[in-house]
């Protein structure tokens, strides 16, 4: 059953530790790096980076009479409100820099705290085996029928709502899926004949989780965290529909999308734009991970 | 062995490489050989000296999409494997070649029974009824002394040794009376004492069907039990080939030699085995001139320049050396 | 195997116990249902008394007695809003979820995999490249935003469609596609990477070596091997349908579990909460158990293990 | 392959099991189908729901006591035709029209009335006026089948009013004999009432539908033969049900008017359903002392900061109107409405200049820092965006706010108890459309109030005294002139304040497809359409203009 377990995992991370023999690869289309996302990313970072410098708004700054003002290209759009304005006046393109930056932020706090701990988790289960293993798989398991955006609910309501309510709530997911996979990976890599070597060698546990399992680990930890990048904008872009997203009068794309679908018809651009930017970089975010696996494959290492 | 027998597969300077990330692999650079009908060549060398890749290149089976026959001809009774198309390839794969794989235990698909597997190979070649296919399974399983056929018919591969799923996949290998059989090490995963009988087996087979076969090994042993005649390969290509009795009694390759050398006799005192330094040259890099010149005691800078062309050493037996004087070939 | 089913029931019902407490406590963090019921202008004197017709004024640790002694004996108390048994307020819409939830799974696996199959058979090529990013669409695009557009689009706009709600068959499409997209990527992912693993496996050469053209080796060897992970996400990818129920229920107006989670968070309402969230981890869990036998049938590896 | 037979059963099976599941009833012309954001609990029991505003799926099946004004909103006739109070003020006597009878035939009479107020007051009832109703009601003695007097604990003015749905909903009459026999949950399984429509069944999470009544009723006979109340919480939903046909009305709010009429809807705005305010707390609390809110020029200030005609246009898309005082509406009794307009439209203008030069005057020229939660009570989503944009007027005129959004049901309890949270800040809040103010005041300005922002019980500075003083003045008096100048002299008290101050009066908003149903006029101040159903004509009979 356990193989099944790999498999399972491998499906979610898809980093396959299958046999040796497999297929070399076709030198010359892999190799080349997924350009268009690496540039989505960069640009994305940058703009999070730079927001104040280059938004031309400030996002809260309001101006009632030209609110729901259509983007410069259609009729009535100004090139003073380059994505057109919303229901109060806010500038959509100033929100939509400003927001990449509240998205990024949770993602970030989300991946590296809930990453972390599953890392740890992952590896301490995966090492150690036995009862620990499987007490820490059960509360993996546990965790991870526990209902997403039930979960994220119950705290916004609780702690109130907020960038933090929503990292933690991020958390508290993500950890468990981080665990899982890297036990996995762990399991495979204990398999290998070096842990054993360095076993005799007298090297104490901790010295070879640091030095030799993490390593190895890493790699399908760096896929992981590109993979849930995704994931973490789209949880928040589903809270703020259910109400329990990022609150005003900070900007976020999920909350633009949530504010903007009851206008579809009379003012698409206000959910289609942070749409297609939630959906630009999750496409890209996916696609640079699924790269990345590949190219870190094991399996394409040797010949 | 009768001169006389014709041949079956003659494969000429065929050449299959590989594409990949760190550049083109020369797995099979340059092989030619004959293999006469109820014959059976042996193909021996060290693990990565492209053996392997020529079984799967007579079949047309190289990995996809990396692998590639660049080169050369392999002619089944006169028509060359090389130009045909897949669809066509499909008609000589079981029917007119077939191949026995190393690893019995992933050889067979784990989800689906025996009968299953060994009916679905017969169904390409007899328009025969379910009913009487099965019996011809039955039949094909007791061929290759399966005990209690019925019941295995019934059975998943997990639930069956080693030695008894190599039958099966050897069963299944000689379903459709292939002209030519290419056995991949397929001992090397069993042990011992299942070796033997397994062995004894494919020659019952091969006396039977008067088929040709590969018998691509590294194990010297089998070699003197199972072939005729013997191809060594080392880096890619074939540097001897000449009768069993002749390689093991006087190599001239310095290869072949030093093989021979590290094989242990029963007879006389046995100190240290003496082994070859260094290792094969990796077939993605490989060096201008003779191969083996890196590792050869008779080196000079002739073969480190120019690769020897194969000559006749003997009565059918050939060498690709510098050092071999030609002597009259038959 | 009953060895195998009695353990993995230990478990559940432990699982369960840590769910109930985790819900029990979370639930009352979230602040009181009497503060929602209650009129702007009620007095102290008011709450009090909704508080012990809700018999919410109990000290905690004797609500949680009730609560646990009433689980077992199947009785999970009243629902606050409804006023009848939070059971049965449960199992009243969980058909209407259980319509739903296997025509998403159907309609993400026949996208699924063709598109795995596509993208090992053609790896690294640009139709994996392709095939991998109309995958992740499915990621990529809120729930609530697809449903919407998709209301806008073949209900306003062609009238093809009606735009919610339950009825004839016509209205299972858009929620069913709203609600499956999200699994393509994970699914399709899955198939990839398990067929690339089958098709590098022994037996795949045995087959071509058989005569089997391209195809047959690929649709019937490879892929029922490379099926059974899949099948065994269905008990994963069902706990997430069931979460992922509680958006699109709502665009769709859907009277599902997945709303009645929503309302019951929304308002406090503890038993009901309490109910769904165990109804639906025994469901989540049962679902698990039942995969996992289905998976046994499926690879005769594990049936005789 | 096994595995796909069995998917493909599955698929085909649930297909056929979905077609026979229910009736698609939105098509045909005979039945008016409402699109809602919520039923409430759903439970068919007038003692068992709480929030007023959900009373729109009782209000079709029981008569309430006392009825409506249909032309300007407030109280009217019901199912008494009237009702006196005595010359002592302690009890009032209603008198029952003749004739009216409940759907299973039975006949309501006094001992139905004197049994439904019973029921309210009832431990088991949870309606949120029931604790109210209990207070305020010594006995009741039924005097003849169709007259019945209530005794009341001292003198309550609005006593009968509030036995009216225009108030709150503690007034319907249930059926006493009906419900004797087949107990409550029979009474929830099958209900019965008074009312013009019958109920057929209630889909759990989904919709209730009724049918109605055969014989003409005194609050319209219906158009329709089939009323269908449908759960929808999604707007955009809603929006699109309407416009394909499927539904007739869609409750909306204002930000979704424009996509309505680029629709071709029409759209029926319900005048005075209820004020958007903000307001200060605890402000009297040693902890808020060193606060600038205390100087009542800032919070002038701070009024006269925000531009309301731009809020009404703009955020809510000219669906709403200019506020009148404080919970004060023009169908508000009590009170002469026609000052109070006029006030309203001068004290309440946008005047940042005067604004700045108060701050100033005030030592506060600079500006200073405030915490303003930001928070939208059920059934009117758009209190977040008007809170947004007073925090835009307040920091263009150099307030730096610090805006905590917060979802309701977290707010409310911290304005509970010694609200720990609030004090020293603002927030905003909302009065609902009531006739009568003064219950309302009670709540947040009088020391035992709820709220109690002028001050508490414990600690009640002049503000405060001179507001409990005023109340008690208001709720003894029985001569009506006496307490109009009661109630003008508290509410000139807290608009003096400045302390809780209306920024808009807000409407129900209702998007209609015009070729489901005719023209029709709502009843000013109920958002919800229960008591208009039956006077809603067909397409063809009344066209809209």
């Amino acid at each position: 059953m356990a193989r099944v377990e790999e498999r399972i995992d491998a499906g979610f991370a898809g980093s396959t530790a299958a046999d040796e023999s497999a297929l070399p690869r076709p030198r010359g289309d892999l190799a080349r790096m997924p350009w268009v996302s690496l540039v989505i990313i960069t640009v994305l970072v940058l703009v999070a980076l730079m927001a104040p410098l280059i938004a031309p708004h400030s996002p809260t700054e309001q101006s009632l009479p030209d609110k729901l003002r259509p983007p410069a290209w259609e009729a009535g759009g100004s090139t003073k409100h380059l994505l057109g304005t919303d229901v109060l006046g806010r500038d959509v393109l100033s929100r939509l820099i400003y927001g990449a930056r509240v998205s990024l932020i949770v993602a970030a706090v989300a991946l590296l705290a809930g990453g972390g701990i599953g890392l740890m988790v992952g590896i301490v289960s995966g090492y150690l085996g036995g009862r620990v293993d499987s007490v820490l798989m059960r509360v993996v398991d546990a965790t991870l029928t526990f209902p997403t955006i039930l979960i994220a609910l119950l705290l916004a309501v609780s702690l109130g709502q907020g960038l933090q309510t929503i990292a933690i709530a991020i958390t508290v997911l993500i950890w468990a899926r981080f665990a899982r996979v890297v036990r996995g990976e762990v399991l495979a890599v204990k398999a290998r004949d070096f842990v054993a070597l360095a076993r005799v060698h007298g090297c104490s546990h901790l010295r070879i989780m640091a030095v030799h399992i993490v390593p190895n680990v890493l790699n399908t930890f760096m896929v992981l965290l590109t993979l849930h990048i995704g994931f973490v904008i789209i949880v928040e872009a589903s809270l703020s529909f259910l109400g329990a997203g990022i609150p005003p009068p900070t900007p976020s794309w999920g909350q633009m999308v949530a504010d903007g679908r009851s206008h579809i018809a009379s003012a698409w651009w206000l959910s289609v734009v942070p749409g297609a930017a939630i959906m630009l970089v999750v496409l890209a975010f996916n696609l640079f991970g699924d790269w990345l696996r590949d190219w870190l494959d094991p399996r394409l290492r040797q010949v | 062995m009768a001169i006389a027998a014709p041949v079956v597969l003659d494969v000429r300077g065929l050449r299959a490489y590989l594409y990949t990330r760190w550049g083109v692999v020369r797995a099979v650079d340059g092989v030619s050989f004959a293999l006469r009908e109820g014959e059976t060549l042996g193909l021996v060398g060290e693990s990565g000296c492209g053996k392997t890749m020529t079984g799967l290149s007579l079949v047309r089976l190289l990995p996809e999409p990396a692998g590639r026959i660049v080169e050369g001809q392999i002619l089944l009774e006169g028509e060359d494997l090389v130009t045909k198309s897949e669809s066509e390839m499909r008609h000589v794969r079981g029917r007119r070649v077939s191949m026995i794989l190393q690893d019995p235990q992933t050889s067979l698909n784990p989800v689906f029974t025996i009968g299953d597997q060994i009916v679905e190979a017969l169904r390409l070649h007899h328009a025969d009824g379910e009913r009487a296919l099965a019996v011809r399974a039955e039949e094909a399983l007791r061929r290759v002394k399966v005990a209690a056929p019925e019941q295995r018919m019934r059975a998943y591969p997990h639930q069956m040794s080693g030695g008894m799923k190599q039958r099966v996949v050897g069963a299944i290998a000689v379903a459709g009376e292939p002209r030519v059989l290419i056995a991949d090490e397929p001992t090397t995963a069993l042990d011992v004492t299942i070796q033997l009988q397994y062995l004894a087996l494919l020659k019952e087979l091969q006396a039977r069907t008067r088929l040709a076969m590969l018998f691509i090994t590294h194990d010297f042993g089998i070699v003197a039990r199972m072939c005729d005649r013997v191809a060594v390969m080392y880096a890619g290509r074939i540097v001897e080939t000449g009768p069993t009795r002749t390689l093991f009694r006087s190599p001239r390759h310095p290869y072949t030699e030093a093989l021979m050398a590290s094989v242990p006799r029963m007879e006389g005192s046995v100190t240290r085995l003496p082994s070859i330094e260094g290792q094969p040259p990796p077939l993605h890099a490989l060096p201008a001139g003779c191969r083996f010149a890196p590792r050869c005691a008779y080196v000079d800078d002739r073969c480190r320049r120019e690769y020897p062309p194969i000559m006749p050493v003997g009565p059918a037996h050939e060498a690709a050396c510098w050092r071999v004087e030609p002597s009259p070939s038959r | 195997m009953q060895r195998f089913i009695l353990r993995r029931l230990a478990q559940s019902v432990l699982l369960l116990f840590v769910l109930a407490l985790i819900i029990f406590a979370l639930a009352r963090v979230s602040g009181n249902p009497a503060d929602l019921l209650l009129r702007e202008d009620a007095t102290q004197e008011d709450r009090a008394h909704l508080l012990r017709a809700l018999g919410l004024d109990r000290p905690v640790h004797e609500q949680l007695y009730l609560f646990l002694s009433g689980a077992l004996r199947g009785d999970l108390g009243e629902s606050i809003r409804y006023r009848k048994p939070a059971t049965e307020v449960f199992f009243e819409r969980l058909p209407n979820t259980l319509q739903l939830l296997p025509l998403a799974m159907v309609g993400a696996l026949v996208v699924a995999i063709p598109l795995g199959v596509l993208a090992a058979v053609y790896r690294g090529t640009i139709v994996d490249r392709i095939s991998g990013a109309v995958a992740v669409l499915g990621i990529a695009t809120p729930s609530f935003w697809l449903g919407i557009v998709l209301i806008y689009v073949f209900s306003i706009k062609l009238g093809l469609l009606p735009s919610s709600r339950m009825g004839g068959p016509s209205h299972y499409v858009l929620p069913a596609i709203t609600l499956g997209l999200f699994l393509v990527a994970g699914m399709m992912r899955l198939v990839r990477s398990s067929l690339l693993e089958v098709m590098g496996s022994e037996f795949v050469k045995l087959a071509r070596l058989k005569g089997l053209s391209q195809t047959v080796v690929i649709w019937k060897h490879c892929l029922r091997n490379a099926l059974i992970p899949v099948t065994t996400l269905f008990g994963v990818y069902f706990a997430l349908l069931i979460t992922g129920a509680i958006v699109t229920e709502t665009v769709f107006a859907w009277p599902g579990v997945g709303r009645l989670t929503y309302e019951a968070v929304i308002f406090r309402d503890y038993p009901l909460l309490q109910a769904v969230i165990l109804l639906k981890g025994i469901i989540v869990l049962g679902v698990n158990l039942g995969v996992d036998i289905v998976y046994a049938y499926l690879d005769p590896r594990v049936r005789y293990a | 392959m096994r595995t796909w037979s069995l998917l493909a059963l599955a698929l085909s099976g649930l297909l056929v099991a979905g077609e026979l599941s229910s009736a698609d009833a939105a098509a045909d012309k005979d039945t008016l189908v409402i699109a809602l954001d919520t039923l409430g609990a759903q439970v068919m029991d007038p003692i068992m729901d709480t929030r007023a505003p959900h009373a729109h799926y009782h209000a079709p099946i029981w008569d309430s006591l006392v009825g409506f004004d249909l032309e300007n909103g407030g109280i009217g006739q019901g199912a008494a035709e009237r009702w006196e109070l005595a010359s002592d003020g302690k009890s009032w006597t209603f008198y029952l029209r003749k004739g009216q009878r409940f759907h299973n035939g039975d006949p309501v009479t006094a001992n139905d009335v004197k049994f439904s107020l019973e029921r309210v007051m009832s431990p088991e009832s949870i309606s949120s006026g029931a604790a109210a109703l209990r207070r305020a009601v010594d006995r009741i003695e039924v005097v003849d089948d169709l007259t019945v007097r209530v005794y009341t604990k001292g003198v309550i003015p609005q006593f009968a009013a509030s036995l009216s749905r225009a108030v709150f909903m503690e007034g319907s009459v249930m059926p006493k004999k009906y419900i004797e026999t087949v107990g409550a949950r029979g009474f929830r399984d099958k209900p019965v009432g008074s009312g013009p429509w019958k109920f057929v069944r209630s889909v759990p999470g989904d919709r209730i539908e009724y049918e109605a009544v055969t014989y003409p009723h005194w609050r319209g006979t219906p158009q329709f033969k089939r009323l269908t109340l449908l759960l929808v919480p999604e707007q955009s939903t809603r929006l699109a049900m309407v416009r394909t046909g499927e539904a007739a009305i869609a409750s909306i709010g204002p930000e979704a008017v424009k996509e309505a009429r680029a629709g071709g809807m029409k759209i029926v705005s319900v005048p005075g359903t209820m004020q958007a305010v903000y307001q200060f707390w605890g402000l009297y609390r040693p902890e808020a002392k060193a606060s600038p809110l205390n100087d009542v020029r800032v919070r002038e200030a701070l009024s006269l900061a925000i531009d309301r005609q731009q809020i009404i246009d703009h955020v809510m898309v000219k669906e709403a109107r200019w506020p009148m005082p404080f919970a004060a509406f023009k169908y508000s009794s009590d009170m002469t409405v026609p000052r109070w307009e006029d006030w309203a439209r001068t004290a309440l203008r946008y005047d940042p200049a005067r604004a700045k030069q108060l701050l100033a005057e005030a030592g506060h020229g600079s500006g200073f820092k405030m915490t303003f939660w930001n928070t939208a009570l059920p059934g009117t989503p758009f209190m977040v965006p008007i809170g947004e944009a007073v925090a835009g007027f307040w920091e263009k005129i150099g307030v730096k706010v610090e805006m905590k959004t917060v979802e309701w049901g977290a707010f409310d309890p911290m304005g509970r108890g010694e609200q720990k949270g609030l004090v020293g800040t603002a927030s905003m809040y909302r009065t609902a459309g009531r006739p009568e103010p003064i219950p309302r005041y009670a709540t947040t300005f009088v020391s035992k109030g709820v709220q109690h922002v002028f001050g508490d019980p414990q600690s009640c500075p002049a503000l405060c005294v001179d507001a409990d003083k005023a109340y008690e003045a208001i709720v003894a008096e029985k001569d009506d002139a006496k307490r109009t100048a009661a109630t003008n002299r508290m509410i000139e008290l807290v608009a003096k304040s400045w302390i809780a101050v209306p920024i808009v009066e807000g409407m129900g908003t209702w998007a209609v497809n015009p070729k489901s149903v005719g023209y029709f006029k709502p009843i000013p101040g109920r958002h919800e359409f229960g008591d208009v159903t039956e006077r809603m004509p067909r397409p063809e009979a009344k066209p809209w203009p």
